[in-house]
């Protein structure tokens, strides 16, 4: 692919992620109330909070925040989060890879999944099979995560017993090793498979209205004329163009999954990025908010990038453009 | 181009070639229209009706506490003992209220914007690309979430946020279109006869371009209401209104005791977004002749 | 193996232990019955369900609910509080209380080493006073320190607190939720707020911090040099973050965790009935102990100047629907300004709390100016202060957690013709509007008590206290009597006196209304009848043991 | 050669296929017999909607499965019965025994698949014992065999870095790989320019001799069919209506619709038509020394019309003839103000309008009207015919003045449409109705000039003949003056008076349509000609193929640009560029440096390309 095309892509990222940092400075440091209390806690006494506040810089006009902010941020640092006086980023890394194991997962499962049943569906159009898996996962696509990752607990958990229904690893044992791996696979499968729904059914949904259109094109015809079997027509002749639609929208899940990933952590208790969020949140720890938006604003957009890449990478056509 | 149509997949859906009149009729006549379109008109009918069907305010407490669906409370009462019905009822009126302004302003803003890039095209359209990509690269949940979280809860900038957040989708889409359209030889006999721009815009080009627009804006406005479901879920709802969303996550903590508090605004929301999915479908079947 | 040896051990330890395990159980309203008596089990690990990350792991220099749970078993107090709120020795050995309660000498324990080896001294007990609760834990420094004159060690095993004034609940300030000892050779000469040992804890309680997985859990090992023999008998404890109530439910029964602090309501009569569970009711909340839920007018608008429109709202409400559809049965309705938690101080009987009686709150809106147009929101005809034709409409500001406490007020309300708008605000918010800007007309805060009137109540009521420091007196009541009434509450040692002055208090408070007292709230601690020997709080798991 | 052999190789017997709509059942083949012997090739000819792709492609099992349309009768190829074979054997027949051309050359190939490996896999598919590097060397000899220059240069090439002609010859190369007895060829030139349809029937022709494999040839194009088939079967509406020799159907044609087939087909060897002389008088448009260059999306800049100098009498028809590319369509648009020209400038009754504006341009917009080549895109779908036809009046603000509703019912009438139909919309025409309304919309603000972009060339024949005698009459009754672009010669010849020949971006020749046609002195003039598939089966071409494609726009040839393909060309041709001048023995003005009426001799090489990078 050319090289013209990815550094292109590539320059466009600096002014998002510049927008994109401004953005969410001003949205958190215009919002009402005052960070200081977070760290006060109760009944804290007036020299106290001056005593925090000039600790933490809070005097400072906000443009010089912002300034010393996205020069740290440049350096990696992201500042210091005023309830755990720890740096954010140390926080954010901590909390990380639970978030990128839980994500990645659903990204993955949902792609795999949600193509399979895509093609399933799509090689049976309009018979039962179709009728019913287009409905199934229309349904899975309108219900709420948090709907369905309650159903899960209630059902799988705690009915069934067949899986746990909080936390990552195992309370009592402290595994390491391969049983380790094991503990937190099988605490991963529910949160998982709850975040992945709705994108298994937008995916299936998709792909298999692009292998429909593809199915009708000329050169699939051709692909039939030379006598090729349907089965390498659908799985490679078809598919590989059908899948465009699919990657396109891989940036976008990518970014509706981290949102996603938030419920999910709190429904099940599971110790990432989006639970931090949550209770930074409620205990207004700005540093920590704007930390975990970057990031995940910044995740996306590079997700946005390397699926151009691969689309490019895909459809020959589109590197010329 | 990057990330297009989450659903309303890849390609221009404008080749009007040959295309029969009466799109939504036709729409309409496959199942899923039929049905989408059928829950959809039963939410709107709710939101503005719901003062007439509702039993009760929704917020008076005025029934035994924790009571199963019965005859009296058909989707039973809540802890502090108020009916659900009317919560799921008045519920609706709030899923309009948002579906309904954050369509506006998204049809507002992203036909501007798709009809400016795709016919100006140039460095107006690299601009206005950059502008959207950003937009479309912010998670929206989470920006809603970080929004309410920290202005408070509340419909209007619930509202104003999802808005202006949530126009990307249509106005790549209608670039799309405006761009296939472009060039198409109506157009330029139009210009030939002297049009004016502006006819050329609204008259010649938007009406080709807007029907997979808007088709995509059902399936826009059903993530709307998920979100605001998922808002409410996380206890950063507007408590001065009923919402779905809030119903359900006051209902998580009777999960185990009060299953109808969690059913009915699940299933409310799952209609309802339902619908709004089926009827988008159905209109973008109708207009890329797919099926 | 380690358990191995433990359990060799256990036959020996038995006989002495059930003394301990007794006397520990001692506060439970419901008594684990036969299976609580005979040996306790040695060994195993208890799984713990926190409400929150504690984010931080150091109980001196916060008073956050979620720090001091979490941190609690690893170090101590000079004093420990029993359920019933008896002081019986901890660090210190024994006290004397000289010069009438201006003075305090403690003993302290010899041979208690911290967790790190090091032997414990009187210098810890002074440098954690000096350098972090008088500074940094709001509560204690807000009372004691504003009390203390200074902080002495004679000798490495004793120390004296001396006061400018008589001052009578020192003693109930002791403990590890209100005084935690930290080690001086770990924080000396740093910067406290930024020292590591915050996230690694060493103390000289019952259990050692062995990881922190921030957001995930906490693990502890038993401290077996713990200065309380043979105790703790369990080898772990590990905290697991469990946000959503509801979920800690979900869990206790799927046998993921073993003990919750608090129960939801709605779940407590499975769980009972379930007969798997033994459960302790405690006034104790993680904010701190017998806590009133409280609406506070905001005394500085027109709208609520007028006593008369104070007490019809209060006789609107029916607090025992709170009793039942909020709290569960959890708690009880507030008969007194002061918790009954406080039995010195509680008034019982007292006349002229606003009952309910919606008849009469109708009469007394009437009778205040609020006349009903229709069936609608009541509006003004002459009152005070208010233009004529003013709605009876005001904000109801609240933490989100209170939502349900505010949408049952609202529906009171409105239900006698007043239009009540929630605002539910994040806590740090709630006090920055309601504390700083007191922007607000009404509210509901959980004013926690404490163990003595000095540390929880007069903050509400004191001219002295309105402003903004969050969780004082927020109503911002102004009365010269009752400043005087407290200030000789505070001097006065004889707990005759205190109870009447206390009294006096009530009568005056409940005549002014400056507040409306709802219900007094409990939690119930639950954890499967095959543990025993738990305590509400503090080192709760201390002398708990399990048998699977 | 062609010795009908006893046993038909593929025999169609009562093949009926339906199509299952909501609307009801379609009957698209309605009973057709056909019979290919070995070695023969068949021609199928009919109308768009005849049925003839349909049957065809229902013969190999090609058309989506029930529920959506179901197929009867009986296929035999050699004595099998293709419609009761099971898939698995269909698709192991399928390349094998029956190689399949289509139609459209831009969409038949993969687009993310080397153009290699798609003529490699043809092999594979039937050959498991074939190793990917031998399929591929064998793959680059077919691509050699159907004259595609170097293939092995080519080996990394995608088909969209392919012109059309050479992705067909990449078709063909698949169709043959595995010599079958049979080939399939569905409309194999339609997309095609005359010079290209030339090499490509070549090239199917030779392939087809040296396998001596039977053919089938569906085609619209009678002169194609004139050009490969031994016996012909016409369809019409789902039905087989003549089967003959090729010969008894140009002879003598029995079936009425094979006859009005036959007579609507513009052809060079009709006598002219005599047209109206032209009253002498001062030219209405002139065109001088226009140029239009745009930078290329691939990079470079496209001198897509490179200095053009040309003028439209009152009352006259001037023929702009040239192959796709050429620039003939953009120096159209320039001529209306759609594109602005670089140089030159556009005269209009004696006015500069090359950079009018305002009310000066709206004066020239009333008198200058333009007509588009595809009747469905160049209707806006969402307006009723109606508001199309009165759109240019509405614009002009003249719609009430010129009388509303009754001047729109007056100019569909003009067109023969029944101005009734003013309320419906475009979906409810064929594309003839359609074309008509195109022109009605022209003729709204009574021009002047009409620009013809291609007016015909979607059309089916009986179809084009009636527009194009609808244009005829409008000119005699409204005195209209017509710039006709098209790239069918004999069309232009038919109504033209003068005609010019266009070549990447230049006009190359220009005269009379006698001096043109009869006494062409450009050699480009002379092969076009030439390439023109001639309905005549008995004196089948001997005739001079034109090597290679339209040079790369955007790096045209130096000197004169058609040098590359030429059969004259000389080292001079590459120093210098040849005027359009009047050259001594010619008539009329030709821009080669050997202008002459002597049709040039046998070029080198039959075929091989130049590549136009896409």
């Amino acid at each position: 692919m050319t090289r013209r095309y990815v550094v292109r892509r590539l320059l466009q990222l600096g002014p998002t992620a510049a927008a994109i940092l401004l953005v969410g400075f001003l949205l958190i440091h215009l919002a009402p109330g005052d960070p200081v209390l977070a760290l006060a806690g109760e009944n804290g006494d007036a020299e106290y909070y001056a005593f925090v506040r000039e600790k933490f810089g809070l005097d400072e006009p906000l443009p010089t925040q912002l300034a010393t902010y996205a020069g740290n941020v440049l350096r990696g640092d992201l500042g210091t989060s005023y309830v755990l006086g720890r740096p954010v980023s140390d926080v954010i890394a901590e909390r990380l890879p639970a978030t990128l194991l839980l994500t990645g997962t659903a990204l993955v499962f949902s792609t795999v999944a949600g193509v399979a049943i895509g093609v399933f569906s799509a090689t049976r159009r309009r018979r039962w099979p179709d009728v019913t898996v287009t409905l199934a996962t229309l349904a899975m696509y309108s219900a709420p995560v948090f709907l369905l990752g309650q159903l899960a607990i209630l059902l799988l958990a705690l009915r069934a017993g067949w899986f746990p229904v909080q936390g990552m690893t195992d309370a009592r044992s402290s595994a390491t090793g391969l049983s380790h791996v094991l503990d937190v696979g099988h605490h991963l499968v529910l949160p998982a498979l709850a975040l992945a729904a709705q994108e298994v059914a937008a995916v299936s949904r998709l792909s298999r209205v692009g292998l429909l259109d593809e199915l009708r094109r000329d050169h699939i015809r051709t692909a039939r004329a030379k006598g090729v079997p349907e089965r390498t027509v659908v799985l490679s002749h078809a598919l590989r163009r059908a899948l465009l639609p699919v990657v396109t929208v891989l940036g976008g899940r990518t970014g509706q999954l981290v949102a996603g990933a938030v419920v999910v952590e709190v429904v099940f208790g599971w110790p990432g990025i989006g639970r931090l969020l949550v209770t930074a949140m409620q205990a207004r720890d700005a540093p920590v908010v704007l930390g975990v938006f970057l990031l995940v604003a910044v995740t996306v957009v590079v997700a946005n990038l390397l699926t151009d890449l691969l689309y490019a990478w895909l459809d020959p056509r589109v590197r010329y453009r | 181009m990057s990330a297009t149509a989450e659903l309303a997949g890849a390609q221009p859906a404008a080749t009007p070639v040959g295309r029969r009149p009466r799109l939504l009729v036709r729409s309409l006549r496959t199942p899923g229209g039929a049905v989408g379109a059928g829950l959809s008109l039963l939410l709107v009918a709710a939101g503005l009706l719901a003062p007439l069907l509702a039993p009760t305010d929704p917020f008076a407490v005025d029934g035994p506490p924790l009571t199963a669906p019965s005859g009296a409370y058909p989707f039973g009462t809540d802890a502090l003992g108020r009916d659900l019905l009317s919560g799921v009822i008045y519920g609706a009126r709030t899923s309009l209220i948002v579906a309904a302004s954050v369509a506006a302003m998204v049809i507002v803003i992203g036909t501007t914007v798709g009809l400016w890039a795709g016919y100006f095209g140039g460095w107006v359209d690299d601009a206005l690309m950059r502008i959207t990509e950003l937009f479309q690269v912010l998670p929206r949940f989470f920006m809603a979430l970080v929004v309410i979280a920290f202005f408070g809860p509340g419909l209007d900038r619930l509202v104003l946020l999802l808005g202006v957040t949530s126009w990307p989708l249509l106005a790549r889409v209608i670039r799309v279109e405006v761009l296939a359209l472009r060039h198409r030889e109506f157009v330029e006999a139009a210009r030939v006869h002297g049009a004016s721009r502006t006819r050329i815009l609204l008259r010649e080009i938007l009406p080709n371009a807007l029907p997979p627009g808007i088709a995509l804006l059902g399936l826009v406005v059903a993530q709307v209401i998920l979100i605001e479901a998922s808002l409410g879920f996380l206890g950063l709802g507007d408590p001065n209104v009923t919402s779905w969303g809030t119903l359900a996550s006051e209902a998580q903590r009777f999960l185990r005791v009060a299953w109808w508090l969690s059913l009915f605004p699940g299933l409310a929301i799952l209609l309802a977004v339902l619908g709004l999915n089926l009827l988008g479908d159905a209109v973008t079947d109708a207009l890329t002749g797919r099926r | 193996m380690a358990a191995r040896r433990l359990v060799a051990l256990a036959g020996a330890a038995a006989l002495l232990l059930t003394a301990c395990a007794g006397s520990d159980n001692e506060g439970n309203e419901t008594r684990p019955d036969a299976r609580s008596s005979g040996a306790p089990a040695k060994g195993g690990t208890l799984s713990v369900a926190l409400d929150s990350d504690p984010g931080a792991l150091n109980p001196a220099i916060t008073t956050s609910g979620g720090t001091h749970t979490a941190s609690e078993l690893v170090f101590s107090g000079l004093v420990e509080l029993t359920p019933k709120l008896e002081q019986v020795p901890e660090l210190a050995e024994s006290w004397e209380v000289l010069e009438n309660g201006a003075l305090y000498r403690f003993n302290l324990r010899n041979g208690v080493t911290w967790h790190d080896g090091k032997p414990f001294t009187s210098a810890d007990v002074k440098h954690t006073f000096d350098t972090m609760l008088l500074k940094l834990h709001s509560r204690t420094a807000a009372s004691v320190g504003a009390a203390l004159s200074s902080i002495t060690t004679p000798d490495p095993d004793t120390v004296e607190f001396r006061f400018k004034q008589p001052y009578a609940p020192l003693l109930q300030q002791l403990d590890v939720t209100e005084a935690p000892i930290l080690p001086k050779h770990l924080y000396e000469g740093t910067d406290v707020a930024k020292n590591p040992a915050n996230n690694k804890p060493v103390g000289t309680g019952p259990f050692k911090l062995v990881s922190y997985t921030p957001g995930s859990e906490l693990r502890f090992t038993a401290n077996r040099e713990y200065f309380k023999k043979d105790l703790p008998y369990l080898d772990e404890v590990v905290m697991r973050v469990i946000p959503d109530k509801g979920n800690q439910v979900v869990a206790l029964e799927a046998g993921e965790v073993d003990w919750l602090f608090g129960t939801p309501g709605p779940d407590l009569p499975r769980l009972k009935s379930s007969g798997k569970y033994d459960f302790i009711t405690t006034p104790l909340n993680p904010g701190g102990s017998n806590c009133i839920m409280t609406v506070s007018f905001n005394l500085d608008r027109p709208l609520f100047q007028d006593v008369r429109l104070r007490r019809a709202l209060g006789t609107a409400l029916d607090r025992d629907q709170f009793v039942d559809r909020v709290l569960f049965g959890q708690g009880r309705v507030a008969e007194a300004p002061i918790s009954s938690g406080i039995p010195f101080a509680h008034a019982s009987g007292l006349k002229g709390m606003p009952e309910f009686d919606r008849a009469e709150a109708e009469r007394l809106l009437d009778e205040a100016g609020w006349k009903r147009q229709g069936g609608g929101t009541r509006t003004s005809a002459g009152v005070a202060g208010v233009p004529d034709g003013t709605p009876l409409a005001f904000g109801f500001t609240h933490f989100p957690t209170f939502s349900a406490y505010a949408q049952l007020l609202r529906a009171q309300l409105t239900s006698v013709g007043a239009d009540v708008m929630l605002q539910p605000l994040e806590p740090p918010v709630f006090a920055d509007t309601v504390f700083k800007a007191r922007n607000f007309d009404t509210n509901i805060i959980s004013y926690c008590n404490g163990v003595d009137p000095e540390i929880g109540v007069k903050r509400m009521y004191v001219t002295s206290n309105i402003g903004p420091v969050p969780f004082s007196n927020s109503s911002a009541y102004r009365n010269p009597e009752v400043d005087k009434l407290f200030e000789d509450a505070r001097t006065t040692v004889d707990p005759k006196a205190r109870t009447q002055i206390y009294r006096t208090l009530q009568e005056k408070l409940v005549q002014d209304l400056p507040y409306l007292w709802i219900v007094e709230t409990e939690a119930n601690r639950v954890f499967p009848n095959t543990c025993k020997g738990f305590t509400p709080s503090g080192h709760f798991a201390e002398a708990a043991s399990c048998t699977t | 050669m062609r010795a009908a052999g006893a046993t038909p190789l593929l025999s169609v017997r009562d093949l009926v296929v339906e199509f299952h709509a909501r609307s009801g059942v379609v009957r698209a083949v309605d009973g057709i017999d056909l019979d290919v012997h070995p070695g023969e090739t068949l021609g199928v000819v009919g109308e768009s909607g005849s049925g003839k792709t349909v049957s065809m492609l229902a013969a190999v099992g090609l058309l989506p499965a029930a529920p959506y349309c179901t197929v009867r009768g009986q296929v035999l190829l050699n004595g099998r019965d293709l419609l009761t074979l099971s898939t698995r054997d269909l698709r192991a027949l399928r390349g094998r025994e029956i190689g399949m051309i289509f139609q459209d050359p831009m969409t038949s190939l993969h687009p993310s698949f080397r153009v290699v490996d798609q003529v490699a896999e043809a092999l594979l598919v039937h050959d498991s014992a074939l190793a990917d590097r031998q399929a591929r060397t064998r793959a680059l000899e077919l691509l050699e065999r159907v004259g595609v220059a170097r293939p092995d240069r080519r080996v990394r090439d995608y088909p969209h870095q392919w012109s059309g002609g050479m992705r067909q010859r990449a078709m063909i190369a698949i169709a043959i790989a595995n010599d079958p007895p049979l080939l399939i060829a569905d409309e194999p030139t339609t997309a095609l320019d005359v010079t290209i349809q030339a090499q490509i029937l070549d090239v199917l022709r030779r392939a087809r001799d040296e396998l001596g494999a039977a053919a089938v040839l569906i085609t619209h194009d009678l002169g194609v069919v004139a050009e490969l088939a031994d016996r012909v079967s016409v369809l019409q509406s789902g039905r087989v209506v003549e089967s003959a020799t090729v010969e008894e159907v140009f002879a003598a044609p029995r079936h009425p619709h094979t006859i009005t087939l036959l007579d609507a087909l513009p052809r060079l060897d009709r006598p002219l038509a005599e047209r109206r002389p032209v009253a002498e008088a001062p030219p209405v448009l002139e065109v001088e020394d226009v140029a239009v260059h745009y930078a290329n999306p691939g990079g470079g800049v496209v001198r897509a019309v490179d200095g053009v100098s040309l003028s439209l009498l009152p009352g006259e028809t001037l023929g702009l003839v040239g192959e796709s590319g050429c620039g003939k369509s953009t120096l159209a648009r320039t001529i209306v103000r759609l594109v602005d020209p670089q140089a030159g400038r556009v005269r209009f009754g004696g006015r500069d309008i090359t950079r009018a504006r305002g009310r000066a341009l709206r004066g020239v917009r009333r008198a200058l009207a333009m007509v588009f080549q595809d009747p469905y895109a160049s209707l806006n779908p969402r307006m009723t015919v109606g508001e199309i036809v009165a759109a240019p009046l509405r614009i002009a603000g003249c719609y009430r003045s010129s009388g509303g509703r009754r001047r729109v019912a007056e100019l569909l009438d003009m067109v023969r449409l029944d101005p009734a139909s003013a309320d419906r919309l475009p979906s409810d025409f064929s594309g003839g109705q359609r074309q008509r309304v195109g022109i009605a919309r022209a003729l709204a603000l009574s021009p002047r000039v009409l620009v013809l972009d291609e007016p015909v060339s979607s059309l089916d024949v009986s179809i084009q003949a009636q527009v194009v005698g609808l244009l005829d009459q409008l000119q005699r009754e409204l005195g209209l003056t017509y710039l006709f672009i098209s790239h069918d010669l004999s069309l232009v010849r038919q109504i033209s008076d003068r005609v010019a020949v266009m070549y990447l971006g230049k006009i190359v020749e220009l005269g009379t349509r006698e001096q043109v046609y009869e006494r062409p002195t450009h050699p480009y003039t002379q092969s076009l000609l030439a390439a023109v598939p001639s309905p005549h089966p008995e004196r089948r071409s001997s005739r001079t193929l034109l090597v290679g494609e339209v040079a790369d726009p955007t790096d045209p040839p130096s000197g004169c640009r058609f040098r590359t393909r030429c059969a004259k060309a000389a080292p001079e041709c590459a120093e210098e560029v040849p005027a359009l001048v009047v050259r001594e023995g010619s008539d009329h003005p030709s821009a080669c440096h050997f202008a002459s009426t002597a049709p040039p001799g046998s070029p080198a090489g039959t075929s091989g390309s130049t590549p136009d990078a896409g």
